[in-house]
């Protein structure tokens, strides 16, 4: 991932104003920062869903500007909206959105174990659920889909010290397969035990700070993703 | 693209079965909608020389709320934003989103036709029959088309609640019409004689065209950001 | 925005200054739209007009049939055509705006221009179809196909106009609309041969008609002198208004570049 | 309680106000359903005698319209949870609702109105004017009044865009009898003499009475879990 | 505040099942479990929104089953969702609710400064703000209530560090004025070190904590509230 002075419009306000970072494969980068700052806008970008106003971008080798549709693909985002239908039981939304990506069951299965949601909860619809287990399945939704580039807005909201924990133990097996990971967070206590580099965003740009260096992955790994 | 659509089209359709809105709500809304312009237009021989008109109006406005329904769904907690990041081809959402609605309409029509035959004392004959069938399918699937089409603009968009019908409605106003006066033609109302209604008919495939190759292309662009 | 509404305020003071030109639109002063040749189009149009007036109300001669109302033929005929032209071209910036090699918000805007344009003159199609309604049928306003279908489609197009003022990116604004703007043009041909499709008290199509020839040869001459006269009024508000719409996304541009140094600053507080 | 009903609807305004919902969507739909319906029924002798009636079927749907949005706004981020966990009196988010609703109405049916006189050639007389702006004036708070609170029952539920229309239109059935009964007394339509027309605002005022009694004591109970 | 034996029900679900808890004024008490334990419900029924199915309860002197109108006036609750109007500015809304409690503008002044919205982002549309913006924007409208019992439902997530330091100081500057607080909350690092005492919730009950001892509000008062 490459981004040189990004700048990203929402009406008329520059969210992101001349952002410059680079990613590399099998890291897992922690953005923290001021409400405000352009997190959740740098992480659509990111997604290919916001558009670049000015400057450049790659994301996993395709341009911002002319290739969204191919990024789209390859990446998993966890938004600050869950993007659940209420009506449907907990197996069917992770079916569902695994089948989407052409998931199979045992893939979807697989996932709904991960996040602690195959016993109880797995008949109960999304609109019985507590806001903790309604995180828990939009993360299987998205560990269903394994992508390339996992974009996680502020994950550990709602979740409790348990899905803290196998979250972050799936986090870690992903960037093992080769995965990226870009978290926005702002529980630096967990977040940053967790991730390889921090960076702080702050009005819409972005300055490096020094890596935690919980893992080790980043350092192994130095191809630009 | 036809296996998202599948997928999506099998999903709102199970939403539609586990909430059971159409059959619960929508119907009776529609069945009241009929009841009420007989109310308004009072004198008999007037309802029954414009009982088709009142059908497909009535159809109109359960078309209303459906679509709106069909994208609630979709915009309750963000799954709009989740379906474009996961890069799922709009085509086959857009497909998928028109079929289900298509079937609920379908089960709507019958059962307004079945009042319009009651209330308003139309006669069902036997030469008009193949016209009647081909007449409601070809409307059926031009308004879901355009319903999904118009939906999927307005959904997200604050204020949809108004926009929707403003864009519709018009739009819509050559299928009320064909579909009237083919309607009219194959039940005799007034007097009118099967063959006039099959030029109608082909107004009404024409729509269905345009809307098929039309929407598939334009849905993408629409929804995006 | 309270930001934003600051840069606005900049902006505007720096553009009534006299120095600075608006990027990309050639004007040799930043607070006006015109040109030299859109002033000729401007001197045009008003002789135009005035012709038009001459031969629309003394030199033609009254209908046999209509007497002196026929004269608002000209009006109603002038503008309905010249709202199609409107239409039409808003469809095909519209399609141009969308081919993958010609995206570029110039032709967004022209498609807005034209559309804003063509409901004006609709409406002044609407307006003297009424009048004159009350002069042939005795009625303001009768449930005739054509009559009808003219108001869907001008409807439609408050529709995209509304979808207009959706607001998001200029992008998305472009996108969404133009998408629109191709749907409804197609009820042109659906307002054109309604009168063929349902027979009603309208007019049939009078002057294309090859085999009987019913207008007097003057009335014909007037009708295309208006149909000349609103071309070139219709000509002549598209550049201008297209322009002052590049101002304003031009306008955005700078405010773009003044909040970028807003934001910027934001985290050295 | 009044206080609260004037912050209520002094919000529900405002908030029309930034948002033009009514004014540039509703307004037009309005206008289009007026045309629909004259288009549906072809007839140009037909139109005319029902004018009043169609003025006020075509209010009826805008007031659905109308009142969707109107609880849109609350539901949206849980202000009714909100309100009520406030302890804000429910008779003034009642009476303050209906107030913004009552307001928006009057605007509404202004423009049908006039949209009646000029597209289905209607007549103002002098005679009828006092009975014309009483039934438009105890029409519209009716309308308001039972709008506001259906409208609280339906908020919240899953599916209240359909809902909504299932549960309004009978109630509102005797305001449109009513209505349309004194509109064409004042107006002359079809020979109506103006003397006809008070009974039926005598209804006007009964519904009236009642639900603005009832509304306020119901109200509370209806939006309670 | 006092619960004995509390059982409250959802659909048929006990979401709690036999809860008992005490607390006294001035203490700040944080609610932690895992998710779906019955946190956000026993916030509710604190707040008199879930009615009590079982068992016994009051709440600052009111009975939780004959009283709760009269609780709710007292009582301020901040939910998952935030309860403002998108369309309204950021003022506008913590002046609205702000004024249904009859707070004075210079309070609602004061709520803003305390939540840092008082420069820039006061005229802002809700609509534009980021995730964490919003949830101070709920906090500042909670901030101009006054409450006497504060409810709390994860009032962390979303904000960033100042943000939370300026909620923590504003929670001890309400217990000193004799407010209570309970707060629910994942974030026990952060949460934990606020509260005077921890109370675990799991299954629907209720079990307690050794005292994380942050502060000795609870100490010194000792009036059952
Ligand atoms: C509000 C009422 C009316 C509306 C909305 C209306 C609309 C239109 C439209 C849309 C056209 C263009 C048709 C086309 O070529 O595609 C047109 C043409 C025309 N109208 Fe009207 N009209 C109205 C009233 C009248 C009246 C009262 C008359 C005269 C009795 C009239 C006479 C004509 C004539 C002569 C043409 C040109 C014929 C042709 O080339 O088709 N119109 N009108
Ligand atoms: N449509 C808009 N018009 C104007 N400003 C906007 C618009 N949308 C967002 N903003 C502003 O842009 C910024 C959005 O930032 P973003 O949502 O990326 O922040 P964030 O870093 O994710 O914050 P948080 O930590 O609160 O989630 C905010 O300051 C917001 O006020
Ligand atoms: N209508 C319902 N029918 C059945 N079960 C329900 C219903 N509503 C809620 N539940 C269940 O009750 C529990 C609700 O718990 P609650 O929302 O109080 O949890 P919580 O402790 O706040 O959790 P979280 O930490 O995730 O916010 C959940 O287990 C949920 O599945
Ligand atoms: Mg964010
Ligand atoms: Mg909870």
């Amino acid at each position: 991932m490459q981004l040189s002075n990004a700048v990203a419009v929402l009406g008329q306000f520059p969210v992101l104003a001349g952002a410059d970072l680079t990613v590399h494969r099998g890291e897992i980068v922690l953005l923290q920062g001021p409400n405000g700052a352009g997190k959740t806008s740098l992480l659509r970008l990111f997604a290919g869903l916001l558009p670049l106003a000015r400057g450049e971008g790659t994301v996993l080798g395709c341009d911002l500007r002319t290739n969204r549709e191919s990024i789209r693909k390859r990446v998993g985002l966890l938004g600050h909206a869950n993007g659940l239908y209420a009506d449907l039981t907990v197996t069917e939304n992770v079916r569902f959105w695994g089948a989407t990506v052409g998931a199979t069951s045992a893939e979807v299965d697989a996932a709904m174990v991960r996040m602690g949601l195959a016993q109880r909860l797995a008949k109960v619809p999304v609109s019985k659920l507590s806001a903790g287990q309604k995180r828990r399945t939009a993360l299987a939704c998205l560990v269903a889909r394994r992508a390339e580039l996992w974009l996680l807005d502020e994950p550990h909201a709602g979740l409790d010290a348990t899905g803290r924990d196998e979250l972050d133990a799936t986090l870690r097996e992903a960037t093992a397969v080769g995965a990226t990971i870009i978290v926005a967070s702002h529980e630096l206590e967990r977040a940053g035990a967790l991730a390889t580099r921090l960076v702080e965003v702050v009005g819409g740009q972005i300055r490096e700070k020094a890596g935690s260096g919980g893992s080790s992955a980043s350092a192994a790994i130095d191809e630009s993703a | 693209m036809f296996r998202t659509a599948r997928l999506v089209a099998a999903k709102d359709l199970r939403i539609e079965l586990r909430s059971r809105v159409v059959t619960n709500q929508v119907l009776p809304f529609a069945a009241i909608v009929m009841v009420m312009f007989a109310f308004a237009l009072n004198t008999d021989a007037v309802v029954e020389r414009v009982a088709p008109g009142l059908v497909w109006l009535a159809t109109l406005f359960s078309l209303l709320i459906l679509v709106q329904r069909s994208f609630a769904i979709e915009t309750a907690d963000g799954a709009t934003d989740a379906m474009r990041a996961a890069g799922i081809d709009p085509a086959g959402i857009f497909l998928g989103k028109a079929l289900a609605l298509a079937a609920e309409l379908a089960v709507l029509e019958i059962v307004l036709l079945a009042t319009a035959v009651i209330l308003y004392r139309q006669d069902l004959r036997a030469s008009g029959v193949v016209l009647l069938v081909s007449t409601f399918l070809a409307a059926t699937i031009g308004l879901a088309l355009v319903g999904t089409l118009y939906g999927g603009l307005a959904a997200g968009v604050r204020g949809r609640e108004t926009l929707l019908p403003l864009l519709l409605l018009p739009v819509v106003a050559p299928v009320l019409i064909g579909a009237t006066r083919a309607t009219e033609a194959a039940l005799g109302t007034a007097g009118a004689v099967v063959a006039d209604g099959w030029p109608w008919l082909g107004l009404l495939g024409v729509f269905v065209a345009l809307f098929s190759v039309g929407g598939t292309l334009a849905f993408g662009p629409l929804i995006e950001e | 925005m309270t930001d934003n509404a600051v840069t606005h305020q900049q902006v505007i003071a720096a553009a009534a200054s006299p120095a600075p030109t608006v990027a990309g639109t050639g004007q040799r002063r930043a607070s006006a739209s015109g040109t030299p040749f859109t002033r000729a189009l401007g001197i045009a149009t008003i002789i135009a007009m005035a012709v038009l007036l001459l031969f629309g109300l003394f030199l033609s001669p009254a209908d046999v049939v209509q007497g002196e109302s026929v004269r608002i033929l000209y009006i109603h005929v002038g503008t309905v055509w010249v709202a199609y032209v409107a239409f039409g071209m808003t469809a095909i910036s519209s399609a141009a705006f969308l081919w993958k090699r010609t995206t570029s918000l110039t032709w967004d805007r022209i498609a807005g221009a034209s559309a804003e344009v063509g409901v004006l003159f609709m409406a002044l199609t609407l307006f003297a179809g009424a009048l004159w309604g009350r002069l042939a049928w005795g009625k303001f306003w009768v449930w005739d196909a054509r009559v009808t279908t003219t108001a869907f489609l001008f409807i439609s197009y408050i529709g995209y106009l509304a979808v207009r003022g959706l607001g998001g990116s200029h992008q998305q604004r472009g996108r969404r609309s133009a998408v629109v703007a191709l749907l409804a043009v197609l009820e042109i041909p659906l307002v054109h041969f309604s009168v063929k499709l349902w027979r009603g008290l309208h007019q049939d199509s009078s002057v294309a008609d090859t085999t009987h020839v019913k207008l007097h040869d003057l009335m014909l001459f007037s009708l295309f002198l208006a149909l000349v006269a609103f071309t070139l009024l219709y000509a002549w508000l598209v550049i201008h208004r297209q322009r002052v719409m590049a101002m304003q996304d031009a306008l955005d541009d700078k405010g773009l570049d003044y909040a970028l140094q807003q934001r910027r600053r934001e985290g050295d507080l």
